[in-house]
């Protein structure tokens, strides 16, 4: 029989507003096995704390129940207390009665008739708790990032400079993501391959890191501290060792016809081709889907003009395995399809574009040289139109519901760079509002309207209209004067709302790490853990977990590599004891449990079984607790119950079932 | 293949043309269009107020109609083409007015949104396919250069209609290549004629129809085609290009204009 | 809330709360000039319940029904929707008409389609 | 009848096989149990006719584990019972010599209207009669062996054994029904009929356990309702959970596994059509899943332990109508 | 048992995931989304924990509806969890659904860690399902003796 202790938190007025705390706490003493029950403003602050240890030591209590917030908050604060007194911290309970009850009802009755089931759920689940005993687990002193933007970049190099090793997993053939196609950041104007390509020749440098370009994650299994991973290295078609970087396959090869990503498809490039000139590796890639050899046998002009002879057809995707001890995801975002906003004349007129692909025409390693023409006819264009949010704070389908965040910002940059360099060609932003917080942004918005004449309207556009004379129609209103505008334009520039990167879902799976309706990782705690995923080991890096711009990305890319430093610096994990168990005498042996089991946990051995006095050799499930992660998949397959998990048995389930039906 | 035919009131006075191009074309093409007996007139607008029912119940007749012959529904007018999709809409998505619409019936089997309603170039492009049709012209429109008109009926709302891109349409102008013409392409093909407005408001109608005619004459369309009577009347208002009906178009194509009237 | 205007949330299936007020229902009416009260502004109407000048305005008769508003909200909002059914308040009124039986032999011409009748007797008579 | 136990005899006598499992006559005509035999002498019991409905796979759970081979007869629906055990690792394939008999369809004695019954003539194999003589204490009557089979031979699965090691005998095409007409039946009955209809069966119940004892597919060591893993051991009490919801529990247990080898319905004694809450789990099974017969195929992850991610919602459920 | 629909006080059983639903609902209660105080709800690691022997458990001590919250297929903690879920809950559904228990007493719904709103949207619509059904009689009631 256990001797149990109900403490009934206030959390201030946050539940003792609504729920009546004394009365839960006389109602508590009726309940069978309760020894001791008592309410404390503040259960979780160390004086609550020691209130409990107190408890435990004069009541001799086997087990407690605390009544307080949602057990995703203080579980493990009130277990480490029970630790600290003597109790096995598996003989703890919590009974939700903040998130779940005070703070949704508003009649102190009903409260409290609720916050009393709940914790009578509770005590009569610890009646059926059993202690339970935290494995071990050894941690693997190397981490892998996905995705060489950035993000992954600096968490690279961070982990990496305090001493432990580093994998970058890169899916297309450069690190520099992002931020290597854009021409100027904001709010310093900076040039954006001045800052960035010292950090990937950092990283490319590094004695501990180790880069795979054009590679994906293929597979992941394991656990905190003990992932395994299969990287898919894609066939490059070219030696990685032999090649010298010296351009000339790309320059000779007759397959110049592919839209070139790296430009948004606003030029073409070559088959075989590196992205950009200060790519790393500087070692070209084939594009076998484009190259003439590989779609017709004949060809092989880039294996001629090679020096090195680095060309290899033969190559093949190669698949290595590595285990790490943790993982950071940093896959970044891409700008959303148009194809929805067909009033926006995206896809209708060349001469409208998005941000990005400004960006490329302003670089000037773009396809224009860097020189500010329009795409359809060359010409410098003398009006240009920004439209902002094209995509975010859509709660439609066609768009997103969130602020894309960046863009107000490098509107403002392109404003006033366009202007800076080009000041006979007018600047118009059509905005719904202009968001600027961060050091220095507003001020960046500000010089753009009042030392470079930005016209800024408050209105989102309607429609934009092509003309037979190959201008632009920017058909909206002014919302503050009340005007129809109708604006000649040359070009149109389009604010697209960003969204993760699409491959996120498929990695996402891969690590059992969540995901939000929006295709952004979810973090741990939106507040206190904001670089780690719910999924132990599984660190944020960057877009991937919300729009950010580059010194928020690069400040969290640090806070996700010390994270990973903190786990790595372990050698040892305590695993979660709340795994599956099989009950040899009851098990069939029939194999049900380990078909559902999503980590191969389960594994079966032929065992002498003495059966009440029925000796035999049968097959029996055999659980290994380091692989189990507790999700009681198998409990249910199995059909004779000889499956049970620990902390979550079949029994302290159907208990707290009949304490709410009671 | 058989398909219920809703010709829609214009089609009956005004728009006769429409009407009897679209039943020549379609036997031409290979499918038949079964008049539905005893159809009424949609109201040309579909009625907005979710608690309008009574003005709905002329397209939820026919809409059973159909579902009781176990046809599509087959639509020539925009105005039609609308009112049917979305009082069709209505009974299969909002439980409040297929409720009450089915009441005031007093059907059998209630009328739950079954029946699938097709505009004709709807049937061209997914029935029959531009591909084919194009195989079937026999007097190619070489040389002509047409500009779409869809106006709002066919395209908006989007989810609703789901009819093609309300944005930036393609099915007219596939058409139009089908025929073997030109497509001209124009900002401001899906913006509105002006409508029921023209009855009160000859100037803002014209007005609208001036920017239309204007945009379309400029990127060098000689012709605009349509699929709405109320479109074409405004259109000619303006006069500044011809406007035909698509099933015009087509029956030329197809060779059956004369047999047609 | 004021009756009217709850009528006019009801009956045009709109909750103006959603709306943000980026004007690009008004930056895609075809009408725009036209009207007194301004698409992006029936929302504000409604909301502040000023009812009277909303049902008042010359924009209930402006409005082409052309969905535009509506295919174009980014919030889902529909203020064509919510101006329709202003426009239906009006006219379910008695004697609260935008067209008369006078007048109309005189708008009346040879090529007029019966959808043109049809259309603004739905418009403008109860 | 006579090959099969000549077969028998040649078998022990070799000593390919240690022992016999199949029928033995018991007290009246019809009375046939499962039965081992260990010698020739033994055999001179043993029977097959139309009276041998009984699913010996089960048998083979205990016969896997003493020494030798264990010749055993399967009609070809056991063969599907078999293949499933040993997919669940409960019957050893090296430990049984599979003889697939023939079947003509299998006659239930309650389903003969007569009174007084003494014998039945015509239910022998392989010549069975189209009309069976019942001889009663009032005389003969002619009843047709159609009309006196179980209900799972008119929906029969089809005459091939799934797996074995000889047959023996011909069969005959027994399947004139529809197999899940009844559940359809059902489907379509308000929440109140289904519910009275169910509650007039199941108040029968006296859970006696002869559906668990026979049914291949409840081959745990311990059933759940024998241990106290869900509170739910051995309480008799009427109001208890076990009591109402064993029924459904133990349908779902067997839900893609169970054969649909009808051996529960066959056996209660209070005559529940125990059969239609497993025919449900296998129809819903085929209609949102896909064609499943468990025991088909060794290799078939079974429905309930497999997934597709665009698999349909629960709310189907209501959905279906 | 003739309770009047305005009195009746149903009792509601949720489970909900740990990682997703749970979570959801934590954030219902952070953002002071209200629900009725019918709902009591149970965590437990996944939706796939959840034996159909709880929910008819809790049937047959008086539940009046049970609702089984968990990730969004493809989201789930441990990858396939809620797959399995379900199609057992699908099953175990239709089954009750076939001996004559109103199907509306069963609900699955798939709930997020951000969905705070879809969570207290889906227990006050689920309450009101419930309320309009009035007690369960039939699961308390399947195995009538006498």
């Amino acid at each position: 029989m256990q001797r149990i202790g109900v403490f009934v938190c206030h959390c201030g007025s946050n539940i003792a507003a609504t729920v009546d705390v004394k009365k839960v706490v006389e109602m508590a003493l009726k309940e069978q096995g309760v020894v001791h029950a008592e309410d404390y403003p503040y259960m979780c602050s160390e004086a609550g704390q020691s209130r409990i240890g107190e408890a435990i030591a004069q009541k001799k209590l086997t087990g407690i129940v605390v009544c307080s917030c949602s057990p995703r908050m203080h579980e493990a604060t009130f277990r480490k207390a029970a630790e600290r007194y003597g109790l096995n911290p598996y003989m703890v309970e919590i009974a939700n009665i903040r998130e779940h009850c005070s703070w949704i009802h508003k009649d102190m009755e009903e409260a409290t008739e609720k916050a009393t089931i709940l914790m009578r759920a509770a005590v009569a689940k610890v009646h059926l708790n059993a202690p339970l005993q935290a494995g071990e687990s050894k941690v693997t002193k190397r981490a892998l990032v996905i995705g060489g933007g950035i993000a992954g970049i600096q968490t690279a190099i961070d982990i990496a400079d305090a001493g432990y090793k580093v994998d970058i997993v890169e899916k297309t053939p450069s690190i520099g993501g992002r931020m290597s196609q854009l021409d100027k950041t904001f709010p310093t104007l900076d040039c954006s391959a001045c800052i960035l390509t010292p950090k990937m020749v950092e990283a490319a440098a590094h004695e501990n890191i180790t880069i795979h370009t054009y590679s994906e994650v293929e597979k992941v299994s394991g656990f905190v501290g003990n992932f395994t991973v299969d990287i898919r290295k894609k066939a490059r078609m070219v030696d990685i060792d032999k090649c010298t970087g010296c351009g000339v396959c790309q320059e000779k090869c007759p397959s110049k016809k592919t839209p070139n990503e790296f430009n948004r498809g606003l030029n073409n490039r070559s088959a075989i081709y590196t992205p950009f000139a200060q790519a790393i590796p500087n070692v070209p890639v084939i594009d076998t889907d484009a190259c003439i050899k590989f779609k017709t046998g004949k060809c092989g002009v880039c294996q001629k003009v090679c020096q090195a002879g680095a060309i290899d057809y033969t190559q093949k995707d190669e698949i290595i395995t590595e285990n790490y001890g943790a993982i950071v995801v940093a896959t970044g975002f891409d700008t959303i399809k148009l194809d929805q906003y067909g009033e926006y004349a995206y896809g209708q007129s060349k001469d409208v574009i998005t941000s990005l692909e400004l960006e490329r025409v302003m670089n000037a390693a773009g396809p224009t040289k860097g020189h500010l023409e329009r795409l359809s006819d060359g010409k410098a264009p003398k009006e240009i139109v920004f439209i902002q949010c094209v995509g975010s704070r859509c709660s439609d389908d066609r768009g997103k519901p969130y602020c894309s965040k960046i863009c107000c910002m490098y509107t403002a940059k392109h404003a006033m760079l366009i202007r800076d360099k080009y000041p006979d060609t007018n600047v118009t932003v059509f905005y719904i509002d202009v968001r600027t917080p961060g050091k220095n942004f507003d001020e960046f918005y500000r010089r753009a309207v009042e030392d470079y004449g930005v016209n800024y309207i408050k209105g989102q556009v309607g429609k934009v209209i092509p003309q037979p004379d190959g201008s632009l129609l920017v058909q909206g209103v002014d919302l503050l004067d009340q005007k129809r505008i109708m604006k000649k334009a040359d070009m149109v520039v389009l604010a697209t709302a960003i969204e993760p990167n699409p491959d996120v879902r498929k990695i996402a799976t891969m690590l059992t790490a969540s995901i939000d309706t929006n295709n952004f990782l979810t973090e741990a705690h939106p507040k206190l853990r904001p670089v780690e995923s719910p999924t132990a080991g599984v660190f944020l890096s960057g877009v991937c977990q919300g729009p950010k711009d580059i010194p928020e990305t690069v400040a969290q890319a640090g806070a996700a590599a010390v994270k990973v430093i903190g786990l790595l610096a372990k050698d040892k994990l305590k695993t979660n004891p709340c795994t599956a168990k099989s009950d040899e005498l009851l098990c069939n042996g029939c194999s049900t449990c380990a078909n559902v089991c999503p980590y191969g946990a389960i594994t079966y051995e032929t065992k002498l079984i003495n059966d009440h006095g029925i000796r035999e050799d049968r097959r029996v499930a055999v659980v290994n607790s380091a692989l189990c992660q507790g999700c009681g998949a198998c409990t249910v397959a199995c059909p004779s119950g000889a499956m049970d998990l620990q902390g979550f048995s079949n029994r302290q389930i159907l208990a707290e079932v009949d304490a709410i039906c009671r | 293949m058989t398909y219920s035919y809703y010709p829609g009131c214009t089609l009956r006075t005004k728009a006769r043309d429409l009407d009897k191009y679209a039943r020549a074309c379609a036997e031409a093409l290979g499918f038949t269009l079964e008049e539905l007996p005893d159809w009424q007139c949609c109201g040309g607008v579909y009625p907005l107020g979710t608690d309008e029912i009574a003005s709905k119940l002329p397209s939820v007749r026919a809409l059973d109609a159909a579902k009781q012959k176990g046809q599509d529904l087959v639509a020539v007018c925009s105005a039609c083409y609308h009112v049917l999709k979305r009082v069709n809409d209505d009974m299969a998505n909002v439980e409040d007015i297929q409720t009450r619409a089915n009441n005031y019936m007093g059907l059998e089997d209630p009328y739950k949104g079954e029946t699938k309603v097709l505009h004709f170039l709807e049937v061209l492009r997914d029935r029959v396919g531009f591909d084919e049709l194009k195989k079937k012209v026999v007097a190619p429109l070489t040389g002509r250069k047409i500009g779409a008109y869809y106006g709002c009926l066919l395209l908006r709302p989007g989810k609703v209609m789901g009819f093609d891109d309300p944005e930036d349409p393609k099915i007219l102008e596939d058409f139009i290549r089908a025929l073997g013409a030109e497509p001209v392409v124009y900002p401001y093909r899906n913006e509105c004629c002006g409508g029921y407005i023209s009855l009160k408001e000859k100037a803002l109608a014209g007005s609208m129809c001036d920017k239309i005619m204007d945009s379309a004459g400029g990127f060098g369309a000689d012709c605009l085609v349509t699929a709405c009577p109320l479109c074409k009347y405004n259109l000619n208002q303006s006069g500044k290009l011809p406007v035909v009906y698509f099933t015009e178009l087509l029956a030329e194509a197809l060779g059956v204009k004369e047999v047609a009237l | 809330m004021n009756k009217q205007a709850e009528l006019i949330r009801q009956v045009s299936g709109v909750e103006p709360l959603k709306c943000m007020k980026c004007g690009k229902c008004s930056a895609s009416c075809p009408s725009y000039e036209e009207m007194d009260i301004k698409p992006h502004q029936f929302v504000s109407y409604v909301q502040n319940e000023d009812i009277e000048a909303l049902v008042a305005s010359k924009s209930l008769y402006k409005c082409l029904s052309c969905f535009a508003c509506i295919e174009r909200c980014p919030r889902g909002v529909k203020p064509g929707a919510l101006i329709d059914a202003a426009r239906q308040v009006v006219v379910r009124q008695r004697g609260q008409q935008y067209l008369s039986a006078d007048e109309i032999p005189a708008l009346l011409d040879d090529e007029m389609p019966q959808q043109l009748l049809m259309s603004a007797f739905r418009k403008y008579r109860r | 009848m006579q090959r099969l136990i000549d077969r028998a005899k040649e078998l022990l006598g070799s000593g390919e096989v240690a022992r016999v499992l199949g029928w033995r006559k018991g007290e009246n005509s019809w009375d046939v149990e499962p039965a081992f035999f260990a010698s020739a002498e033994e055999l001179d019991g043993f029977v097959y006719d139309g009276f041998c409905g009984a699913n010996l796979s089960k048998y083979m759970i205990e016969a896997s584990k003493l020494e030798g081979k264990t010749l055993v007869f399967l009609k070809p629906c056991d063969t599907y019972s078999f293949n499933q055990l040993i997919k669940e690792h409960r019957v050893d394939r090296d430990k049984a010599y599979i003889v697939g008999v023939g079947c003509k369809g299998k006659l239930k004695i309650e389903n003969i209207p007569a009174k007084g019954i003494l014998s039945v003539e015509g239910a022998g194999y392989p010549d069975a009669a189209e009309m069976l003589t019942v001889k009663t204490l009032y005389g003969d009557v002619q009843v047709a062996y159609k009309d006196a089979m179980l209900e799972r031979c008119h929906v029969c699965k089809g005459k091939d054994h799934m797996i074995f090691d000889e047959q023996i005998g011909e069969s005959a095409d027994t399947l004139d029904g529809d197999r899940f007409a009844q559940v359809a039946a059902i489907e379509a009955m308000s929440p109140e009929e289904k519910f009275a209809f169910f509650q007039a069966e199941l108040s029968k119940c006296i859970r006696c356990n002869a559906c668990r004892n026979v049914c291949p597919a409840c081959s745990c060591r311990k059933c759940v309702f024998d241990s106290n893993k869900f509170d739910s051991a051995q309480k008799a009490n009427t109001t208890s959970f076990e009591e109402k919801m064993f029924h459904i529990i133990r349908a779902f247990h067997v839900a893609g596994r169970c054969t649909d080898c009808g051996e529960c319905s066959r056996v209660c004694p209070q005559g529940i059509p125990l059969h239609l809450f497993n025919r449900k789990f296998i129809k819903d099974i085929n209609e949102l899943y896909g064609e499943f017969q468990a025991g088909a195929d060794i290799d078939a992850r079974g429905p309930l332990t497999d997934f597709r991610q665009d698999d349909c919602e629960p709310s189907i459920v209501g959905k279906r109508g | 048992m003739s309770v009047k629909n305005e009195e009746f006080r149903p009792v509601i059983v949720a489970f909900c995931c740990n990682w997703c639903s749970y979570a959801g609902a934590d954030l219902a209660g952070s953002s002071r989304l209200a629900y009725p105080a019918d709902v009591k709800i149970i965590r437990v690691p996944c939706s796939c924990r959840v034996n159909p022997m709880f929910i008819l458990r809790a049937f047959e001590k008086g539940a009046d509806g049970v609702i089984l919250c968990g990730c969004h297929p493809g989201d789930c903690h441990y990858s396939t969890g809620n797959y399995y879920a379900r199609r057992r809950m699908t099953m175990l559904f239709s089954m009750l659904d076939f001996i004559g228990v109103e199907n509306g007493r069963t609900r699955v719904e798939w709930v997020s860690a951000a969905e705070g709103v879809k969570f207290s949207e889906t227990m006050n619509s689920f309450v009101d399902k419930i309320r309009s059904l009035g007690p369960n009689v039939r699961l308390g009631d399947l195995r009538c003796k006498d």
